[in-house]
């Protein structure tokens, strides 16, 4: 199996910031993702996806080693998401040549 | 005093949530709700406007736009001075009793049918207008008139919030097609309108039960705030009614909005634009204290003490 | 015989899906249409309770309760001896049929409506009644009066399962708001009621042919089981529907309590209350044999057979 | 010219799209008012039909059939010669435009019931049959006949599309229920229609803005070939129409689904069929440019080119 | 980037489950965690979210070493899940420090 | 902690693609798998679940490498997926034995 090893990074964050992340993250060079909904509970409480302002979603973003550093270093640098419930995790994943 | 069935599908969501029944509605069904509540009541007044000068109501937005202004700036000083929270957290609930809830605005004309009694029918437009000085003021109030604030963003975050832009939406169509709207969009809008509220209400009474359970964390002071504040609001909501010449009816919607504190839009719009801010002080005060007063006690007394006021 | 619209929506259902046509409601939706039903059945019985005594009924009440206790003891040898089932197993299935199904009985007020036959119209207080005594008959049977058995969790379950507490705050506000409920819900609740049902047995037709291909699995006597019993059943609550002097409606709506079994508040009950029971083979019986079996046939043979036997 | 209350909901879901307002509807209700439409239509069609002689429409049935085939074959050379688009492109292309838009097709019967204007009550029947033959010929277009293709899948992709199924559904149950059916189901899929069809627009002028981006990408061949060919379309449905004898409501009808094209049914079997066609070229013309033009420029105008040649 | 390991735990079992799970997990002392509604095929049939009685929902936790096993002795000892649909999995991920 | 290590085999996809790829895996021995609705980006644009045609899914398959390297052939071989847009990546996970 050809497989190139990238990184994959996981964000868990309220669904609120959706469209300022992505924008963000878009303007670091981020130019595939997926989205997926969830609920949860972590430090600043229970998210339980009852109304609309009460979800998480969960971001997943397969990057390179540089790309990675270069969101690593966005998020915890800059103060803007200091105060919003956010998770944040790597993991190895081989991604499969296809085209 | 016997309730509005309504009221009660918001008091059984209560009780059902307490005795930790494991119900909720699908959110997308909350948000369908939501979405032709808010359609609805803007058609409601977008029709009635159709029907009048709207030039002639500048005045009177000018007006209602003052008291917009003025709620959050009452409230700021009690909560930053008696409540000692923090500035920022202060003047966030300040911005989140400024603006309005829609629910307990739909409660109001649920009451006043149901007492057959009559109201300016463009209450809806001050609605929308309602919902948005109390932000900024919120943001003044927390920052300054700071350079640091990005007013753009915030101007799409909150002029430009789904529930707004929706009841702009229903408003404007309202106002082009006029009465005969009537007759194509009553059995989806017009005539379900108190049931969907009755089910949206039940959906609410559970999320405001869940709630209450934050308030041993964030004490006495706020509870008293949640039930306080909105009855002084409402006197402040009369006031400008009677300034405003309302009938009975349009002055106990008037008072709605001045007592009641916003769940959906300013908590969005705040939470973007005032990060450091508590957003779990604002939504228990909003969404589990003021909220079940206004639609279990508040409008009934708003409602006694508008008619001992104009001597009705 | 000419089929209601709303059962030709359940066949079409059935229909669709054994074509592999890719069709399924939404969840949201599904669930949607559920709570309507379940509301709006509560609503209609509540609003007639209070027309009436309370007191007066609870004898009957306490009869219904005996038939939702002797349904599953009449089940429970029969798929245990007969059937060869484990104990397990024939305590689940028999709990699911002493239970009832809330899409049958809507079925049966639609036909009744249609055939214009009146009905008390209290029933929907038996309906209640009855999801409960059947689970706690089935682990008894199960288990023994075992100490193992968290009744508690087991009351948190059952009791507090989300369609009986919907059905239960239907009645109540029913009940406290009395007739002119109507006026104000009609619209939402009550008026497209036909409607919701016909949208919401698609979707049942479309579940329940997918528990078709399961019957292989589980064999001949399930099959000839989900037929005869719901049958036998029917008879059984004929008889107790005499006793109590219902009316040939009632009688209908009775027999079809009887014979209906549960596929909703059951299954989740008895998945918690005895997780060693096959989940498979009860749903199988219920929902893929029993459920279409009274949609279709049983609801109007149930009606010949009360015609016969009261000799309307 | 006015514009019908449901054309507005359009254009505002646009506006607001094209303002960058965070508004979508939840799928699973997008879903539910897509079902809705597609029952109710089939529905109204099988009612009619249930009064007439289904045998005497069988000639009109295959000169639909045949019309169907024709708009492909007209549109696959101006796509692929004069607009220089791959084959599988063009012949995709092709086959959204032979196909129909139910979405265009309501807001016809919206725009007839405004103007009181009756129409052949058995047209829904001609949407079903006019979904199917396009996709065949585009298939035939871009592959020759050849043996490769998966005509069993192809066939269960497209005859037994969700849209398709539910339509027939509606239709069957129309047909066999008969006219009765209006009492028992008008408050939940009759009366509701036009509102239903308002939100649905809402959220299609939303989608359809979003497609408006791509056009860019995709050139202005594209964008003239979606405003013209629906015109030039049109007027084959009208000579069509005129061939049938059919009267100025229902020629207007079969216009609109000559000049419409598929956005939903179309997309998905083609996706299967034929996966080198680039979806995105198809879509935006479809929905981006012509959907919009149909229902805001469209229907007028073609109503305008029906009443004069027909001399009405 | 400053990272610290830690076990990626994923549980998959019926929705129905929910309430006593997370329930019980509290009580082992998990603070955090992420639900994602699922649907699937296993041992014990097809999931497919149909209806009610028929989704699986997906629990990810990320736990230290001494809460996994914690987590695994419990899973594995207790009766009481040995009737339910559940597959747990575990993996390495890698959490940001943010704050 | 009694673990199996297995693949992890996680494909991101359209959603028309559900029914023939789930097909597709079963015939060549895939016997559970899990099914996540999702949103995303990537080279075919934005995937945004706006409405029907527009939505992804992320198929997760826990297997065995034999049951990995057959799927991966399948898919890269095959020109049936050529045209979709589909992410496919592997990651390590260590199964509980539970039964
Ligand atoms: N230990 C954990 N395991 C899995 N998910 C977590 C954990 N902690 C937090 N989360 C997720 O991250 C979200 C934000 O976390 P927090 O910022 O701690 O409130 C929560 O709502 C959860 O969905
Ligand atoms: N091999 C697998 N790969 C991915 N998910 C699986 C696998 N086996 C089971 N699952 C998931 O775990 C759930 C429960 O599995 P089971 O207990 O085997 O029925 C299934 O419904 C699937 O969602
Ligand atoms: N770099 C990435 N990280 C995470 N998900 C991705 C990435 N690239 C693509 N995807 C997902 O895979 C789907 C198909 O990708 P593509 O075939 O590139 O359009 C997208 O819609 C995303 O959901
Ligand atoms: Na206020
Ligand atoms: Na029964
Ligand atoms: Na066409």
């Amino acid at each position: 199996m050809e497989t190139i090893t990238k990184i994959m990074m996981t964000i868990i964050t309220e669904q609120n910031l959706e469209r300022s992340i992505i924008h963000d993250l878009e303007d670091l060079g981020v130019d595939g993702y997926t989205i997926i909904e969830a609920r949860g509970k972590g430090d600043s409480g229970i998210k339980s996806a009852t109304w609309m302002n009460d979800t998480n979603i969960q971001i997943e973003l397969i990057v390179d080693d540089a790309l990675a550093s270069k969101i690593y270093n966005y998020i915890s640098d800059t103060k803007k998401y200091d105060n919003y419930s956010m998770m944040v995790y790597l993991s190895e994943v081989k991604v499969l040549k296809r085209h | 005093m016997t309730l509005d069935p309504v009221v009660m599908f918001f008091i059984a969501g209560f009780i059902i949530s307490l005795m930790r029944v494991d119900f909720k509605l699908p959110s997308a069904i909350y948000e369908f709700l939501s979405i032709m509540l808010l359609i609805t009541i803007g058609l409601k007044g977008g029709i009635e406007l159709s029907k009048q000068h709207v030039g002639d109501l500048i005045g009177d937005v000018g007006i209602v736009l003052l008291m917009g202004v003025f709620i959050p700036l009452l409230a700021y000083p009690i909560l930053y001075l008696l409540g000692q929270f923090k500035r920022v957290d202060a003047a966030s609930i300040a911005a989140h009793y400024g603006s309005v809830s829609v629910g307990t605005y739909a409660v109001g004309v649920a009451f006043l049918e149901s007492h057959h009694v009559s109201y300016e029918s463009h209450m809806p437009l001050y609605l929308v207008v309602l919902e948005i000085p109390a932000i900024v003021v919120g943001i003044v109030l927390a920052k300054g008139i700071s350079k640091e604030t990005n007013w753009a963003e915030m101007a799409q975050e909150s002029f430009l919030a789904k529930s707004i832009v929706l009841l702009f939406v229903g408003l404007f169509i309202g106002w082009a097609a006029g009465e005969k709207i009537h007759l194509s969009l009553d059995a989806f809008f017009f005539a379900p309108f108190k049931g969907i509220l009755a089910l949206f209400l039940l959906e609410m009474g559970v999320v405001a039960a869940s709630q209450v359970g934050l308030l041993k964390k964030y004490g006495l002071f706020l509870l008293g705030f949640g039930i306080v504040f909105p009855v002084i609001a409402s006197c402040v909501g009369l006031v400008f009614a009677d300034l405003m010449g309302l009938s009975l009816g349009g002055s106990l919607l008037l008072m709605i909005l001045a007592a009641s504190a916003s769940y959906i839009a300013v908590p969005a719009a705040v939470r973007i634009a005032l990060p450091e801010a508590n957003p779990g002080l604002s939504l228990t005060a909003s969404l589990g204290i003021t909220f079940p007063f206004n639609v279990i006690v508040g409008v009934p007394l708003y409602y006694k003490i508008a008619e001992m006021y104009l001597g009705a």
